[in-house]
């Protein structure tokens, strides 16, 4: 294991010294690219191994951060899964983006900063996993925000791109205050802050403080997570990065927030009360919900798909939320189940929400607009970018057989074991969570007919649409491995499961369910609740597929076909503007949800000047924006502005005044030190 | 013997440049020489100190003692001066000031240099004293080497304003003496730390309290702590880039040295409680006036002032969080001064390119300058705390310090305001950095990029310190806390 | 042996299915044109226009690509597999555990996911207001179903329907449990919306103001438009077999005698009739209700299913 | 006997001190405040001595000699033409008129001796008595810096509180040791030497002494 994490820490660092090297040249983003894969490989490799044997893997270095208690290093089984996670996420990423840079040789970013901060972030990230200790886990955890800060700022020419980099930022450092709050409340102040000792001191903790340092552990690493309302940066700075970058986002570095809340909450603390079971659920809820509603009315393909990985963000906590509260009352096995659909959807959506990235990334690599309005036709220009799309598509609505379903699936099942707690009014619960799961999964579907189907189908709405050619076969390369990656975790769900159990096992006291849910191609529940074989399935659905056209083929039903105009009420000839727009496609759920929208309508008719029987142009504006936003974030802005023209004041330039500040200080202190 | 080599260098400078009429490059360069013989002789001290030789003295009535708190200083202070002479107008390359600014320049940056560090070496704290006003008077000199209104206007606040203050510092410096003659009787050397040290616990308490008031504001003026800082960011933003340097980078420290030092007596006499109140009482008013300036500035010299500004005071409040807040607080120092010294002399090229100092005429210079715009960025992703950078080690180490005090609202009210301060700057140097450049602007680094090695080697101490603690340092940050809170 | 007996009855049952269905849509057609005083066609019409289909040349919009030949495959395909999981004559068959009633609800979005997809694919405006309107409406009727489910699985203790049936008929007080009666409320509301009937859908009309389903796939023609209407009736068929198995499973083989089989094959014709009569008194007495209704309608639904769920928890 | 004779002396000496403090508030000439400064000084001077000669402090002869030659000779005869150079304003605009400033003054000294109780009972020397008064000096001392618009009154106030160090110095203490005691004069000397150059400056730049023009510098 110690080979393949050094061979992981050489081959990050290789790569970024080959773009330090490599400057521009093709050879260099080659370079770059294989160092990432090598590094993430060995990293999936170490990983698995560490899964596999069950034997932790540990490594400190005590003359570095000899202030932290040195640098430890230590990858357990959970920690491990998320390395995998990343391996699963990085290695497509990287090979895509040695195709993908090549937009950037035209100077507009430079090339030697992204290839360096690639790896570095890749390796931070994977570093974060292995991290044993307070400092350890923070200086990776501020690394990995640091250097992914500087790739969402790739195309800094561009002022939108800044800001977003800035929100990104201030947004990851306030989690990180947060999460040193957390972390301070739980060692006390103590030099060491290794975590064995920690779980030790948790115990001994108040129930104030665990809850003090819950919330501080939610808040913190939720807004890494993305967590509505924290996920203003999400949406902003998601489809500022290069397209293989916000793969990595959205894919992979969101579910660091996962993660830490796993590592904290259910392995530090150990668990805790009902409510904060309750809490995660309910934000999971709540950010499944809102994210999808707001990736509809989206026609920024890049930002759709952000506000989506808000949306699985919380259907990854719906199901961590019921786990912790089965914990709560000793329902272990239900417990893990729940745990089991959270982890399960976090490495699916690492695997179709990397790969739809992607796909965005080589539409706008082809057509350089994000505006799905511009597009349409392009499955007919760049089929198998709209094969992996559609297969990415399918996946994250979670139709069978692929993998999304699978791991909603594990999810509901779940929360529908919700009957066996014995208290009615929390049970209560899970069946609203189920019915707002259900709604988020119909909407998702909703929004990737839309998403697909403006974007590929019938005609081009632009020339650049029009224009548009398939990309390179690196890109192809990378999106192809992702697309089997959904298949293959939808099909082979009962292989998957078992390491799952294995990954929790132990884990705030989780039962070893490695045999619990499987029976060899089945997948079922405890208390035999619900069984399923998504296997059998998928072999059922091919089957049919394939049995369909040589039954008509049979009863010689193959007539010929005919191509010719569609048929549009007598009207001859077919131009992209009588096609259904992406607005158009949205705008009945648009009035059924106009209560969360709170959509801004304008109408202004202008009429001829003589009579205002005759109109000469009618213009019509709705804009949505996001009302929490200005209710949650505005406020603090305002009131920093405020303090911070008060203490302009102060600094007023008159001399005198400011000599009577020092009078005064020094009277008043020396009142204070004569008499109290 | 190191005593003299460390004094003598910057005397002979000033000397050399009084002497040598008009000015010319190489009195600069034998100047930046002299200053590394400085150097060494500072770090041969503090090796020869953390190696275990305790406290040297030097001189008739042991004017000149050094111990490890004094060696930390003493490194920080020569380092910077040979960084900000090195980088000083009028060593080759086109200067804005003409020769008799440069001669006054080199004059007076010396003996700013040389009282320094005759401030941190004195062993009589009436003689610290004296050091100390007189950087105050030499550093003035310099600020309005171009005379422009702006100039003028500064300087005259500073030296007022720090003049004032000082002089309180001064009768705090009486009013602990004459406790100590009421308890003991006239001798020479009373003023003697170690001596007023020992004699310490019999003092009386409420003298000692007021001593310590006028101590604090006194000396708190020139280190820059609320609300006494209002001369800092006017001298930081029109004095000449190395004097910037050298006053932000370690005059501060400077001044929070003598307060540490008056510190350790007064808590013999009172114990720690009364001055860590009100070093965290300043200190965090200090942060908060710091961070809330900082919002909206307009102008970056200013915005780089009230960081110091902001850096003080977290020190201030390190040093009254009892044995590992004051390891951290000098930590912090060490990183600060780094660096701040080295955004400062940057800052200075970046006006000599844009010729402004407002914050929205500069853009795109991470384009115009790449070298310089990089090393600005590395500096300020330093200050701010991030990794893989000492500072945010030491602010870690300062929070954790906190907590391990029992004061967690305290330092949930530091890690509030730090963070206000970290979205401000970050957010300013984005603009500075990013973007397109002005037209018109020369596009390239300023020739002879060699003679930027120098802030290679201040990033690679604040990388260092971001990931080891070097043994020396880490005796003599030991070492100063056993001085600090014996 | 025996397995093979029963899958062999699994397989025909599905069959039965397929070749019911188009009748059943018939018959509800033809009971509701009594009740209008038409004479209307007969209840095996259907078969008629699926043979005519069959035979007819295809004519396909040019923007089309392949997904347009593609998804009538797949419609028909997970409508069929969807009928595979779903108890109509026999209670526990091998298929049972190879998905429960989600899998079921999941595979059904399967082909509307795809059919919504070749709406948009001609690029005419029609298309895609009936995929807009058709995939709204499948969206909001999932928390019914998805809520349904979960009272149901509350009573019986299963999600599988063919266990479902048998625990309902191991101990029948369940089946007549507020919460089942609410859920079975809730259900038929959405299993109209589901199935594009009044007041959501009108499928006798070619108006473009209300069609959802007729607009989507309105392009079809000949052997797809075929396939797809086969499909439609085959949901329908599977809507009302659940609703009838899952609420009044009495007459469900649970063994294999010839006996049982036929009982059951009278018991499911007899349930899903009077459904049908239900359903064609609805539609003649409700009006088609504005597009921006249907939601309203199907929160209704919702509520009910949620209802049903506390009251069965509550009183479990 | 010979000790209340002394504090008798040194307390007289520092109420004039103080006294020349205050009358120095109700001045408006600039002249007057140079002479008050003056006549100050030549007090302070005078106590130095006697306090030297009772005390048996015999270095305080040579302080004194030193103080006399600097602050009763030199400096104002320098801020004199300094005056004249820059032209010495006739009038003194304060911020606080005469009356205001003379109440403030009294409510400072009154704080001076509530602060200083405590060092008073401290102390065994006859001098003790007269240290509120010169706390009460340098408070006066600041008070004129913080009130009066001039360059050249500040140096004044500047120079004034000063006098209160030295004066709490040599009653407290009997003066501070030697070197410290001739380096502070140095440093007075030099603070003085410099202010003066930037008064000049002030002069060239502004054309004009008045501080209040001094305001550019903000936030």
């Amino acid at each position: 294991m110690r080979a393949l994490f050094l061979a992981m820490l050489i081959a990050y660092s290789l790569g970024a010294l080959a773009a330090l090297a490599g400057g521009r040249s093709a050879l260099g983003r080659r370079l770059v690219a294989l160092g990432a894969v090598a590094g993430s490989g060995a990293g999936l490799a170490l990983g698995a191994a560490v899964i596999a044997t069950g034997v932790p893997f540990a490594l400190s270095f005590p003359w570095l951060l000899p202030l932290g208690g040195g640098l430890a290093l230590r990858l357990d089984s959970l920690g491990a899964f998320f390395l995998v996670v990343v391996g699963v996420g990085a290695i497509p990423a990287a090979v895509y983006g040695a195709g993908y840079s090549a937009a950037y040789e035209d100077g507009r970013a430079s090339l030697p900063l992204l290839g360096v901060m690639f790896n570095l972030f890749l390796l931070t990230m994977s570093l974060v996993t292995l991290a044993d200790n307070v400092l350890t886990f923070l200086l990776m955890w501020e690394g990995m925000s640091l250097t992914s800060y500087f790739l969402v700022i790739t195309e800094s020419e561009d002022e939108e791109v800044r800001d977003a980099g800035l929100w990104y930022l201030a947004m990851t450092h306030m989690g990180l205050v947060l999460l040193l709050g957390a972390f301070m409340l739980l060692t006390g102040g103590a030099v060491s802050g290794h975590f064995e000792d920690l779980r030790g001191r948790a115990v001994s903790l108040t129930p104030g403080t665990r809850d003090l340092v819950y919330l501080l552990a939610l808040l913190g690493f939720g807004s890494k997570a993305g967590i509505v309302p924290l996920h203003v940066w999400l949406p902003r700075a998601h489809p500022a990065a290069p397209s293989h970058v916000s793969a990595l986002l959205s894919g992979v570095m969101i579910k660091m927030g996962v993660y830490g809340l796993l590592r904290v909450v259910l392995d530090l603390l150990g668990g805790g009360p009902a409510w904060w079971g309750g809490l995660v659920l309910g934000v999971g809820v709540v950010s499944a919900l809102l994210g999808v509603l707001y990736a509809l009315m989206e026609h920024d393909l890049k930002r759709l798909l952000a506000f989506h990985s808000v949306e699985n963000i919380g259907i990854i906590l719906i199901g961590i939320g019921a786990g912790l509260m089965f914990h709560r009352y000793g329902l272990m096995s239900l417990a893990a189940l729940g745990f089991i659909g959270g982890l399960y959807h976090v490495i699916n959506h690492a695997a179709f929400k990397s790969l739809l990235f992607l796909g965005a990334g080589s539409v706008l690599y082809a057509t350089g607009t994000r505006n799905m309005e511009e597009m349409g036709g392009l499955i007919k220009r760049m089929p198998w970018t709209a094969i992996f799309f559609l297969i990415g598509a399918v996946a994250i609505s979670a139709l069978p057989p692929l993998n999304g379903f699978v791991s909603e699936w594990l999810i509901f099942q779940s929360l529908l074991g919700g009957v066996q707690i014995p208290v009615p009014e929390v049970a209560a619960v899970m069946p609203v969570a189920v019915g707002l799961l259900a709604l988020t999964s119909g909407l998702t579907a909703a929004c990737f007919v839309k998403a697909f189907g403006i974007t590929f189908l019938a005609l081009p709405r632009s020339l650049k649409a029009a224009e548009a050619h398939e990309s390179p076969w690196s890109m192809r390369l990378g999106m192809a491995g992702l697309g089997l990656g959904c298949i293959g975790l939808g099909v082979a769900a009962f292989a998957v499961v078992p390491v799952l159990g294995r990954v929790l096992a132990g884990l705030g006291g989780l039962p070893d369910t490695r045999a619990e849910f499987t029976l060899n191609v089945f997948l079922h529940t405890p208390s035999g609740l619900g069984q399923m074989s998504p296997t059998l399935m998928a072999l059922g659905l091919v089957l049919l597929l394939g049995l369909l056209p040589s039954v008509l083929w049979l009863f010689r039903l193959q007539r010929r076909r005919r191509l010719s105009d569609p048929w549009g009420c007598g009207r001859v000839g077919q131009t992209a503007r009588m096609e259904y727009t992406a607005t158009a496609f949205a705008e009945p759920l648009k009035r059924v949800f106009a209560d969360i929208y709170r959509p801004m309508k304008k109408l202004t008719v202008d009429f001829h000047p003589r009579s205002k029987y005759f109109v000469q142009s009618i213009e019509y504006r709705s804009e949505i924006t996001p009302w929490f936003d200005q209710a949650l974030y505005r406020p603090f802005l305002e009131s920093a502005t405020f303090v911070a023209k008060q203490m302009r004041r102060l600094q007023a330039g008159s001399l005198h005044l400011y000599l009577l500040y020092i009078a005064v200080v020094l009277i008043v202190l020396l009142v204070f030190a004569r008499w109290f | 013997m190191d005593f003299l080599a460390l004094l003598f260098p910057p005397l002979l400078g000033a000397l050399l440049a009084f002497v040598v009429r008009p000015y010319r490059a190489a009195v600069g360069w034998t100047n930046a020489c002299l200053s590394m013989v400085s150097l060494g002789a500072a770090f041969l001290l503090a090796a020869s100190i953390s190696a275990g030789r305790h406290a040297p003295t030097f001189g008739p009535g042991e004017l000149l003692r050094a111990d490890g708190l004094s060696a930390l200083l003493v490194v920080c202070v020569a380092a910077v001066a040979a960084l900000a002479l090195f980088y000083s107008p009028g060593l080759g390359g086109e200067s804005p000031y003409d020769t008799t600014q440069l001669r006054r320049y080199q004059i007076f940056v010396n003996l700013f240099i040389f009282s320094m560090l005759l401030a941190v070496t004195a062993n009589n704290v009436g003689v610290m004293w004296i050091a100390v006003e007189a950087t105050t008077i030499f550093s003035a000199m310099v600020i309005p080497l171009a005379l422009t209104k702006a100039s003028v206007e500064a300087s005259w606040k500073y030296i007022l304003i720090c003049s004032v203050g000082i002089t309180l510092a001064f009768v705090g410096t009486v009013l602990a003496y004459f406790d100590f003659v009421a308890l003991a009787g006239r001798r020479e050397n009373a003023l003697n730390w170690p001596v007023l040290l020992s004699a310490a616990p019999g003092l009386h308490p409420e003298v000692m309290r007021l001593a310590f008031v006028f101590l604090v504001v006194g000396f708190g003026t020139k280190a820059g702590i609320a609300p006494m800082h209002t001369w800092l960011p006017d001298a930081h933003s029109e004095a000449p880039s190395p004097l910037s340097a050298m006053m932000s980078g370690v005059l501060l420290a400077v001044a929070l040295y003598a307060i540490t030092r008056w510190k350790v007596v007064v808590d013999a006499t009172l114990g720690p409680d009364f001055s860590n109140e009100l070093l965290l009482l300043l200190g965090l008013f200090s942060l908060l006036v710091a961070v809330f300036s900082l919002v909206l500035q307009r102008n970056y010299k200013r915005m780089l002032a009230y960081s110091s500004i902001e850096h003080s005071g977290l020190i201030c409040i390190g040093l009254g969080l009892g044995p590992l807040g004051v390891f951290a607080a000098f930590l912090h120092l060490v990183c600060h001064t780094a660096a701040k010294s080295m955004l400062f002399l940057l800052a200075g090229e970046v006006l000599h390119r844009y010729r402004s100092t407002e914050l929205e005429r500069v853009s795109g210079l991470i384009k115009v300058m790449p070298l310089t715009g990089a090393l600005f960025m590395g500096g300020i992703l330093a200050i701010v705390g991030l990794p893989p950078f000492g500072l945010f080690i030491s602010e870690f180490a300062l929070i954790r310090a906190g907590f391990a005090a029992g004061r967690p609202g305290l330092m949930a009210a530091v890690l509030v305001l730090l963070a206000v301060g970290f979205v401000a700057l970050v957010g300013h140097s984005n603009k500075m950095l990013y973007g397109a450049a002005p037209e018109g602007i020369t596009l390239g680094d300023v020739p002879g990029n060699w003679r930027k090695a120098p802030f290679l080697v201040s990033v690679l101490v604040l990388a260092t310190l971001g990931l080891v603690l070097p043994a020396p340092l880490e005796v003599l940050l030991d070492q100063i806390v056993i001085v600090v809170t014996q | 042996m025996v397995l093979t007996v029963e899958y062999a009855l699994e397989v025909s049952q599905a069959v039965f299915g397929l070749a019911l269905a188009p009748f059943l849509v018939g018959f509800v057609r033809w009971v509701k044109a009594r009740l209008q005083n038409r004479r209307g066609a007969p209840p095996w019409q259907l078969y008629y226009e699926l043979a005519k289909l069959f035979g007819k040349e295809v004519v396909v919009s040019r923007e089309a690509s392949w997904l347009f030949y593609f998804a009538p495959y797949v419609v028909f395909a997970s409508t069929l597999a969807a009928a595979f999981l779903v108890p109509l004559l026999f209670a526990p068959l091998p298929f049972d555990g190879l998905g429960d009633l989600l899998a079921v609800v999941y595979l059904l979005m399967l082909g509307t996911f795809f059919l919504a997809l070749a709406g948009l694919d001609p690029g005419t405006a029609f298309g895609g207001m009936g995929s807009s309107r058709e995939m709204t409406v499948a969206a909001i009727a999932e928390p019914t179903i998805a809520v349904a489910i979960f009272s149901l699985a509350i009573g019986t203790g299963s999600t599988n329907l063919g266990r479902m049936v048998t625990l309902t008929l191991d101990n029948p007080a369940t089946a007549i449990s507020p919460g089942h009666l609410l859920a079975f409320a809730a259900l038929f509301i959405v299993a109209l919306a589901e199935t594009g009937r009044l007041p959501v859908d009108n499928p006798a009309t070619h108006l473009e103001l209300t069609m959802i389903h007729e607009a989507m796939i309105l392009e079809y023609s000949g052997r797809y438009l075929a396939l797809i209407e086969w499909a439609a009736a085959l949901k329908f068929m599977i809507f009302l077999s659940l609703l009838a198995n899952l609420f009044l499973p009495w007459g469900v083989a649970t063994d294999f005698s010839p006996v049982t089989i036929s009982a059951a094959v009278v018991a499911f014709l007899l349930k899903v009739g009077c459904l049908g009569l239900l359903i064609a008194f609805t539609e003649t007495h409700v009006a088609k209700l504005r597009l921006f209704r249907v939601p309203e309608l199907l929160g209704v639904s919702f509520v009910l299913a949620l209802l049903a769920v506390t009251s069965s928890l509550l009183l479990k | 006997m010979v000790d209340t004779l002394f504090s008798q002396l040194t307390t007289l000496g520092s109420s004039i001190a103080l006294l020349f403090g205050i009358v120095l508030l109700c001045r408006y000439s600039f002249h007057a405040y140079v002479e008050a400064f003056r006549w100050q000084s030549l007090v302070l001077a005078v106590l130095l001595v006697v306090v030297g000669y009772f005390g048996a402090a015999s270095e305080l002869y040579l302080v004194a000699a030193v103080f006399f030659a600097l602050k009763v000779v030199f400096i104002p005869h320098y801020l004199e033409r300094l005056a004249k150079r820059v032209g010495a304003p006739r009038e003194i605009q304060p911020y606080v008129n005469v009356t205001t400033s003379l109440v403030v003054a009294a409510v400072l000294v009154l704080l001076a001796y509530g602060i200083m109780r405590p060092v008073v009972q401290a102390g065994q020397l006859p001098t003790r008595g007269g240290l509120p008064l010169a706390a009460g000096l340098i408070f006066v001392g600041l008070f004129v810096i913080i009130s009066r618009k001039k360059a050249l009154t500040q140096i004044v106030g500047f120079l004034v509180l000063e006098n209160g160090i030295a004066l709490l110095a040599a009653l407290g203490a009997f003066g501070i040791p030697l070197i410290v005691e001739l380096g502070v004069f140095l440093d007075v000397l030099m603070g003085f030497l410099v202010m003066q150059v930037f008064v000049y400056q002030i002069h060239g730049t502004f054309e004009s002494i008045d501080v209040e023009q001094l305001n550019q510098l903000r936030h």
